[in-house]
């Protein structure tokens, strides 16, 4: 036994942190500017700084693309892996940003903002994170700042999504953090590059693997650690759930991906991921069967986001560095399908309800044709129908399982995408249906115009993702 | 300019939506428009060449690569045709809409049969699910849509079977831009591979087609779909499957589309008989129709399956008949549904009487139907039989002689039931097909006869594009 | 006798089970919220023993992570408490169902 | 090019077209067009004689389907003798025609269809291949088809239309079988390359091709059992039925058979069947011809029997004797209809023979065609059909098939019998046109007057008249042709067209043809002696109601029922297919197949609103499932550590 190297603060290279540190910062700047500034201006600056450090930190980002750097001895990592999630978590932030307008009351929102910001920041660290102290403390950002962000609302689910998500929420920490002790314990050290390394004991690394997966699954809500995902779905406001549906899974699958990615040079590597594919497999299935049954969009998309990401991780089965490549381009497909789903409903959101409700849709294919053709254009992409970044990246993923010795499940996949087209085209048919008179004369004014740029730009990504489909190329989980 | 054929009449569909509510006349004459300058870019574009744009590069290549040859030229005609005319005689209620819909199903389904690679193959496959869909939920005549349901579970699961093929097939050999290809041009795929892969697109393209036992969503849908749409769905949208067969199966799976012919040929003369026998019995013509199409469309699996240069000349010949056929059935249909307000026979009667342009219409296209000599039904039909006894099936050639003469009885019935007889007098007395109408008729029926006198080039395409070739030389050299 | 890792283990692992399970069984989120605590310092006293047995001060700075950390989860769990429970008389997590399905 | 040849063939589907394009416009023009483009036809066949009358004739290649599938016409002696007969008589039904149908509204129509039958029926004949021969063979089926619903107004009418084109189409998948076989054993669809492979073929192969062509022949040429068709048929106009339901298009079996001579000759068998088949047709035919009253269908199953004397003839080998008693047959029974539709058009369209009598002196005009038609149909000497009839019945003789000669002197006999009751029971005794239907056991008439559709005007009676008089040279002297034998010009004409058949087994012969004739002599005259005691004495002609009263009360059932093939078809085919679509449609579709789909979309249903209970919205179940989750997950890893390695 001989002891592992603390982590060396000296050798750090700062530059990795700062498209985090950005927007960290500037939330700072939101809380002090909505303290400061006159009424009329607060919500424009406040929402212009949040989207302007966003961006800025987007593309400080992209300057590490071809030369990797690292932080805090190699805790964290800034590399063309952890750049294309930082880059789903900015993109999916400013998008919730844009989807705004309900965000909690008027006097609330740069809080609300400064706190969609502190979350994305957390996203980021997971992101780039390559030791269990900054997976622990990126999760925990990301989560602390959701609980307070889910209860932002006065409608009366989003405190009991708050608190479900803070029970729920906290004790999968538990079981993540329980899991790190143990593998802490086996390897003696609490780098990610290490678990690859010699071990005292299996039975601890083995455990702790498993707890450290059950952690991981509960963040990327695989059956059966599903549960909480549709009540704080529906609880939550609408952006936050946009949000969260979005960057908690980006930076937990890039967690998982680094985990799976340095465990795979393992012999055991295969027995300790199995649960993993297996787990996925049911999400497909179970998802799309409990999102059948479904009469609310957000718990519907709920349901959904369970299978979508039951498909991304399959994906990753067989850790194939294609495998990897093809999730990580589902992932960015889904977050524009997803966000754009989520832009529609919150065009037909009005002050005091959020148009979830299936009803909401009825008759929406004459009155407002447009954002009905692209609400059926997000739900045939999460279909996984042509021409979209869903069909893409579907067809994507059927390959590289069916390429890696996993052809079973592509065909789950194939299964599951069945039952969920019948999930969406409920939707559709709402849109498109029958409808009486009464419904489709009755206008609906959206509170904010500015999610109509989100369902273009989603609308447009998704369909030059499926036509185009840009895989990234420099995608080395670990910086060796 | 292929790629034109595929794009402008989606953008003009989705464009449709930009014009005001009520300009549906403008709405129909722009798509007229549209289709018809297809089918004249078509019809002058014999062997325009390929043009292919890069895809995917990795896991497998794929491009976007389409080409106007082979049997596919054929069916990309007839579509075109069979849109415009179809369009002509729209007239439902939302009409801007349905004629949206019914451009981008035209740019869908052309991709479908323009398409030279897999996967681009699989993307149209299922896009043209989706304004069929859209308009069985739109203008559904019940309240409950069970049709669309129907519909959406058969030939999603049958699109989902095709995406996970060709994805395989994509992995196993490397490349989807392979329809077309040069007979030899491709790597051997193993027997397991191939079978599993062959059983998917086999899926997709019996239901599509559709063949029994996975047939019932078939009456359900012609019998909802309006009758422009239900025509080009089943002149066209049916044929995707069998094109599949010849393009795909035979060209690029000659192994298991060989061991599975036993099956399949039993598959096809099940079929051939049994829609012949429930179209017998039916009641609303619609249906009848739908059956009858189950029991025409056996006959070319038949005559895919049977690996016989003349029988699969004879199945191009028959695809683009019954389409012809078929659409004309069903605008003629629609065209008395919307006089009398019903398209049950139990209801309708003696129209001939007052109709007689209607009457004609019908008769013309019922013949064709049930393969009177010297019109394209019996074209076809005879040189799949041909070629079937050729190639050695004989009790299956006799067996599908039988479904002739039950064609002949309920197409008699069809048509006797709507336009003979004496009048009665419950019905509305309606005008008889206005002149626009009546053209929109003309030219299925001069195609009618046209192919019925001389079917040589469509039966010549099935050699040319080297599916022929292909399966019989795997049959000669299993 | 000496405490041997073995000790400090089972100990930290008994400590998570009883904060399981009282995640499960009780209704009141303070002893709820108290439950998670215990999972917490259960990792804590474990990853303090694994970082005494090599002789790696990883572990201990991880827990001083986790104890700030959980300090902050406290405070903001306490105050969504006190936000959902504000007009109730008794504090009981049965209660909060209002979604389901 | 041969322009004739083509002008020929095309001519009449031009009048067909303009008619039916221009017939508002043309009114009454359409039926002296229609007349003439048919004569036209006539003209260009009849210059081409010279050039056609032989074995190869003159010919054009039109279109290649496929290698192997060439289609192009030839006029040959056999197809010119059909040709001449279909435009020369068919051009004298046209005129007729102008006046039966004067009156009726869709006049122009009916010329557009004539048209459009003459020239199905010549492609048919003018084919160079078998296919092109399936062509007219379905078109022609397909202007019978429009012709017999041409009143579609009329239940009836509709019926027996769909019922002959149905029965038709069974005999056209007969010859498609035909064709696939021969297409597979030759590689060609064309007359002259089959024929000159014939002996190549194997036996089986043979047999089937005949067979299949047989079944075609039986279906258009009303043999039994697909005979059904024909009496229904006389729905249509009157000419109509003496055009094709008499004189050509139920021939063409004949045609056919003839046709492929070469063929048969080579398959005893396959000629035996047929003979036997058209002798059991001759029988039935007649038999039956004796329990009608209505004076078309009097005709149409005597157009039956004698076309089982003509299959029976070519079935033997006896071909130019089949053929000339198809080229008497098309003249006296043209003649006999045109008389039959004179009286039905007087009569104002009653055609039960019950409600006429006495029309001699109303009508002696019609009298005197009827019984010139009839005195040929019963083979009286030197009428035509004596001769033509005598050589089929000795030729059956000659081949060594003394059975069927037997039925054939026996049915020459029977034919006698039922057209002279005829001719006695229209033309003499009473008139009884205003004897109740009660007094006659006439059923409730299911006729749809259609006098509405008739306006008041009439045609001059010499077009009606003057067909019916042309008809009458050739119905008396159209046998002549055949005197001398072998020898005869009739003989000469068709050479060696038919070969030699195999079927000629040299039997001895036990009588010469003289003396068959006088047998056959003697057996017409019981016959018509018969029917002149039975309803043409002084007395039977005066009590005639209450004897066809009594004759009508005592019919036998068989008789009735037309010997049940109506019913046993029903029974046995058409009640069972439709029964088993309606099973198809009604549970089989929607509640086996379908149900199978929608239980599994129930299923997913069910199972999602199972997902949704579970979902009960309390934390402690939901911590509760992911306490059994990862209860599951860490036995794994635990059992995973103790065994992995």
């Amino acid at each position: 036994m001989t002891p592992q190297s603390i982590i060396p603060f000296g050798s750090s290279d700062w530059s990795a942190v700062v498209p985090m540190t950005i927007v960290a910062l500037s939330a700072l700047v939101v809380i002090l500017a909505d303290l400061t500034l006159p009424k009329h201006l607060r919500r424009p600056v406040v929402l212009g700084v949040a989207i302007l450090a966003l961006a800025i930190a987007g593309v400080v980002a992209l300057g590490a693309w071809g030369h990797p750097v690292a932080a805090f001895g190699g805790a964290f990592v800034l590399g063309g892996f952890a750049i294309v999630f930082e880059e789903i978590v900015v993109v999916a932030a400013i998008f919730s940003l844009l989807l705004g307008s309900t965000l909690g009351r008027e006097d609330q929102a740069g809080g609300a903002i400064a706190l969609v910001l502190w979350s994305a920041s957390g996203a980021m660290l997971m992101a780039g994170a390559a030791n269990f102290m900054t997976i622990f403390l990126g999760l925990e950002l990301l989560s602390l700042a959701l609980y307070c962000l889910c209860g932002l609302s006065p409608r009366a689910g989003a405190r009991e999504s708050a608190l479900k998500y803070l029970i729920l929420s906290s004790t999968a920490s538990g079981f993540l953090l329980y899991g790190m002790a143990l593998i802490f314990g086996a390897t003696g050290s609490v780098s990610l590059a290490a678990i690859a390394g010699p071990t005292i004991s299996n039975a601890l690394f083995d455990v702790g693997c498993g707890m450290f997966l059950i952690g991981l699954c509960f963040k990327l809500s695989l059956v059966p650690f599903h549960v909480w995902t549709p009540d704080v779905y529906e609880g939550a406001p609408l952006p936050v759930t946009a949000f969260m549906s979005v960057v908690t899974k980006a930076g937990t699958l890039a967690v998982l991906a680094r985990f799976a990615y340095a465990l795979a040079p393992l012999p055991q590597a295969h027995a300790i991921l199995a649960p993993l594919w297996i787990v996925a497999a049911i999400s497909m299935i179970v998802g799309n069967v409990a999102a059948l049954a479904q009469t609310d969009i957000k718990r519907l998309l709920a349901y959904s986001g369970i299978a979508q990401l039951g498909y991304i991780v399959a994906s990753m089965a067989g850790t194939s560095e294609q495998g990897l490549r093809y999730a990580i381009f589902y992932l960015g497909a889904y977050t524009f399908m997803n966000l754009g789903a989520f832009a529609v409903v919150a065009l037909l959101s009005r002050e005091r309800e959020e148009g979830s409700r299936l009803a909401t849709f009825a008759g929406l294919g004459y009155r407002q044709p447009v954002l009905a053709g692209a609400m059926t254009f997000f739900l045939l992409s999460l279909a996984g129908l042509p021409p979209t970044a869903g069909f893409t990246g579907k067809i994507l993923i059927l390959a590289t399982d069916v390429n890696s010795g996993y052809a079973w499940l592509a065909v789950l996949l194939i299964v599951g995408t069945a039952i969920s087209a019948y999930a969406y085209f409920k939707i559709v048919f709402a849109m498109y249906g029958r409808t009486t008179g009464a419904e489709i004369q009755r206008a609906t004014k959206p509170a904010s115009a500015l999610p109509w740029v989100g369902v273009a730009i989603c609308a447009v990504a998704t369909l030059a993702l499926g036509l185009y489909p840009i895989l990234p190329s420099d995608i080395v989980p670990l910086v060796k | 300019m292929i790629w034109a054929l595929v794009i402008v009449p989606i953008v003009a569909g989705l464009l449709c939506y930009a014009l005001p509510r009520s300009a549906e006349n403008a709405a129909k004459w722009i798509a007229v428009g549209v289709s018809f300058a297809a089918f004249l870019v078509v019809a002058f574009g014999y062997g325009l060449p390929d043009e292919s744009l890069r895809w995917l590069q990795r896991p497998f290549a794929a491009n976007f690569h389409v080409g106007l040859n082979g049997p596919g030229y054929w069916i990309v005609l007839l579509l075109a045709l069979t849109t415009g005319c179809a369009l002509m005689v729209t007239r439902l209620p939302r009409g801007r809409d349905f004629v949206a819909q019914m451009l981008i199903l035209l740019g869908a389904m052309t991709g479908v049969f323009v398409a030279r690679d897999l996967m681009l193959f699989a993307l149209f496959w299922d896009l043209m699910l989706i304004p069929v869909f859209i308009v069985l939920v739109a203008w559904s005549p019940t309240k409950s849509s069970a049709t669309a349901w129907k519909y959406l579970i058969y030939n999603l699961t049958g699109g989902l079977a095709l995406l996970l093929a060709t994805a395989a097939f994509g992995i196993v050999q490397g490349t989807t831009d392979v329809i077309g290809a040069a007979p030899g041009s491709l790597a051997q795929i193993s027997p397991l591979w191939s079978f599993w892969i062959f059983a998917g697109f086999t899926l997709a393209f019996l239901i599509k087609t559709p063949v029994f036992p996975f047939h019932t969503w078939a009456p359900d849908t012609y019998a909802d779909l309006p009758a422009p749409m239900a025509a080009v769905v089943s002149a066209v949208q049916s044929k995707a499957g069998l094109y599949g067969f010849i393009v795909v199966g035979s060209a690029l799976l000659g192994g298991p589309m060989h061991r599975a012919a036993a099956a399949m040929i039993a598959l096809g003369l099940i079929s051939l008989v049994y829609g012949a026998l429930a179209a017998l019995a039916q009641d609303d013509t619609k249906r009848i129709v739908a059956y009858s199409s189950l029991s025409h469309l056996g006959l070319i699996v038949l005559a895919v399956f049977s690996f016989d240069p003349i029988a699969y000349g004879g199945a191009v010949v028959y695809i683009v008949a019954h389409g012809l056929f078929s659409a004309g059935l069903f605008m003629t249909i629609g065209e008395v549904e919307l006089r009398e307000d019903t398209r049950l026979l139990s209801r309708l009667g003696g129209l001939g009487a007052r109709n007689p342009r209607l009457a004609g219409g019908l008769t013309l296209v019922a013949l064709a139907a049930l393969g009177l000599p010297g019109l394209c039904g019996f074209a076809g039909e005879i040189l799949i039989l041909t070629g079937l006894y050729s190639a050695g099936l004989v009790w299956q050639t006799i067996v599908a002689l039988v479904p002739i003469v039950l064609a002949a009885a309920y197409m008699l019935r069809l048509f006797q039931g709507t336009m003979h007889g004496p009048e009665l007098a419950d019905l509305p007395e309606r005008e008889d097909l206005s002149p626009i109408e009546f053209l929109a008729l003309a030219p299925l029926v001069v195609a009618i006869v046209l192919l019925g006198v001389n079917p040589g080039p469509l039966a010549a395409s099935a050699a040319s594009h080297g599916t022929v070739a292909n399966a019989v030389a795997r049959v000669e050299t299993p | 006798m000496s405490v041997e890792l073995t000790n400090y283990v089972t100990l930290s692992a008994v400590m998570f089970f009883i904060g399981v399970a009282g995640v499960i069984v009780r209704r009141n989120p303070l002893i709820v919220l108290m439950a998670i605590e215990l999972m917490f310092n259960a990792a804590n006293l474990a990853l303090v023993a694994f970082s005494r047995a090599w002789v790696n001060n990883a572990g201990h700075i991880f827990v001083f992570l986790v104890v700030t950390v959980a300090a902050a989860e406290a405070a903001i769990g306490l105050a969504i408490v006190v936000a959902v429970f504000r007009r109730a008389k008794n504090v009981d997590l049965d209660e909060v169902a209002g979604m389901h399905g | 090019m041969n322009a004739l040849l083509l002008a020929c063939w095309l001519l009449p589907l031009a009048g067909a077209i303009v008619i039916w394009a221009f017939g508002p416009q043309l009114r009454r023009g359409a039926g002296p067009l229609g007349s003439a483009v048919v004569f036209a036809s006539l003209a260009c066949a009849g210059s081409l004689f010279s050039q056609a009358s032989n074995e190869t004739g003159v010919g054009e290649t039109l279109v290649t389907w496929i290698p192997g599938y060439t289609f192009g016409l030839r006029l040959d002696a056999l197809s010119l003798l059909w040709t001449l007969i279909i435009t020369g008589v068919g051009g004298l039904i046209h005129v007729y025609s102008i006046g039966y149908m004067w009156s009726d509204r869709a006049f122009a129509r009916f010329f557009a269809y004539l048209n459009f039958f003459v020239f199905s029926m010549l492609t048919l004949v003018l084919s160079d291949n078998v296919v092109g021969l399936l062509v007219g063979w379905g078109l022609v089926g397909l202007a019978s088809y429009f012709l017999i619903g041409f009143w579609f107004y009329k239940p009836t009418a509709v019926a027996a239309a769909r019922k002959a084109f149905v029965i038709n189409v069974v005999g056209d998948i007969g010859i498609m079988f035909a064709i696939f076989a021969l297409f597979a054993s030759t590689g060609s669809i064309a007359y002259a390359d089959i024929f000159a492979k014939a002996g190549t073929l194997p036996v089986g192969v043979l047999i089937a091709v005949c067979l299949g062509l047989f079944v075609g022949a039986a279906a258009k040429s009303a043999q039994v059992p697909l005979h059904t068709w024909l009496p229904d048929a006389m729905e249509g106009p009157t000419p109509v039925s003496a055009l094709i339901h008499a004189a050509t298009m139920v021939t063409a079996g004949v045609y056919l058979i003839a046709r492929f001579a070469p063929l048969y000759n080579l398959s005893p068998t396959a000629q035996s069947i047929v003979a036997i088949v058209g002798g059991i047709t001759m029988l039935t035919g007649a038999v039956l011809g004796i329990a009608q009253w209505d004076i078309k269908r009097i005709l149409a199953y005597s157009t039956m029997s004698q076309i089982g004397y003509m299959i029976m003839g070519v079935g033997v080998g006896a071909y130019q004797a089949g053929v000339l008693h198809f080229f008497t047959h098309a003249f006296f029974k043209a003649q006999l209809f045109l008389g039959a539709g004179i009286i039905i058009h007087a009569l104002n369209d009653e055609q039960d023979v019950r409600k006429m009598g006495g029309l001699y002196r109303r009508m002696p005009f019609a009298f005197w065609a009827m019984l010139l038609g009839t005195l040929a149909i019963i083979g009286f000497p030197f009428f035509s059909g004596s001769y033509s009839k005598d050589a089929v019945i000795y030729g059956t003789l000659e081949r060594g098939h003394g059975i069927l000669y037997v039925a054939g002197i026996l049915t020459a006999g029977i034919t006698a019998f039922y057209m002279f009751r005829m001719i006695f029971v229209v033309f003499f005794g009473p008139e009884r046109d205003d004897v109740p239907d009660v007094a006659l056991a006439i059923p409730e008439a299911a006729h749809v007057a259609h006098a509405e559709d008739h306006d008041a005007a009439h045609a001059p009676e010499w077009l009606m008249r003057l067909p019916v008089a042309i008809l009458m040279v050739p119905t008396v002297a159209a046998g002549w042709l055949s005197i001398g034998g072998n020898t005869s010009p009739w003989y000469r004409y068709f050479g060696t067209l038919f070969g030699t058949s195999e079927n000629v087994n040299a039997p001895p012969l036990p009588i010469p043809e003289l003396a068959s004739q006088f047998i056959v002599y003697a057996v017409v005259t019981v016959g018509v002696v018969i029917a002149y005691l039975r309803y043409g004495t002084p007395a039977a002609l005066r009590g005639s109601v209450e004897r066809l009263r009594a004759e009508a009360l005592a019919m036998p059932v068989a008789l009735e029922r037309a010997f049940w093939f109506d019913d046993a078809i029903a029974f046995a085919i058409v009640r069972p297919a439709q029964a088993l679509g309606a099973f198809i449609g009604r549970v089989l579709d929607p509640h086996v197949i379908d149900a199978a789909v929608r239980d599994i979309a129930w299923l997913a249903g069910a199972l999602g609103l199972v997902a949704r209970a579970l979902q009960n919205g309390l934390v402690r179940t939901y911590a509760f499932t992911i306490a059994i989750g990862a209860a599951c997950f860490i036995a794994y890893f635990a059992f995973v550590g103790i065994a992995g390695r």
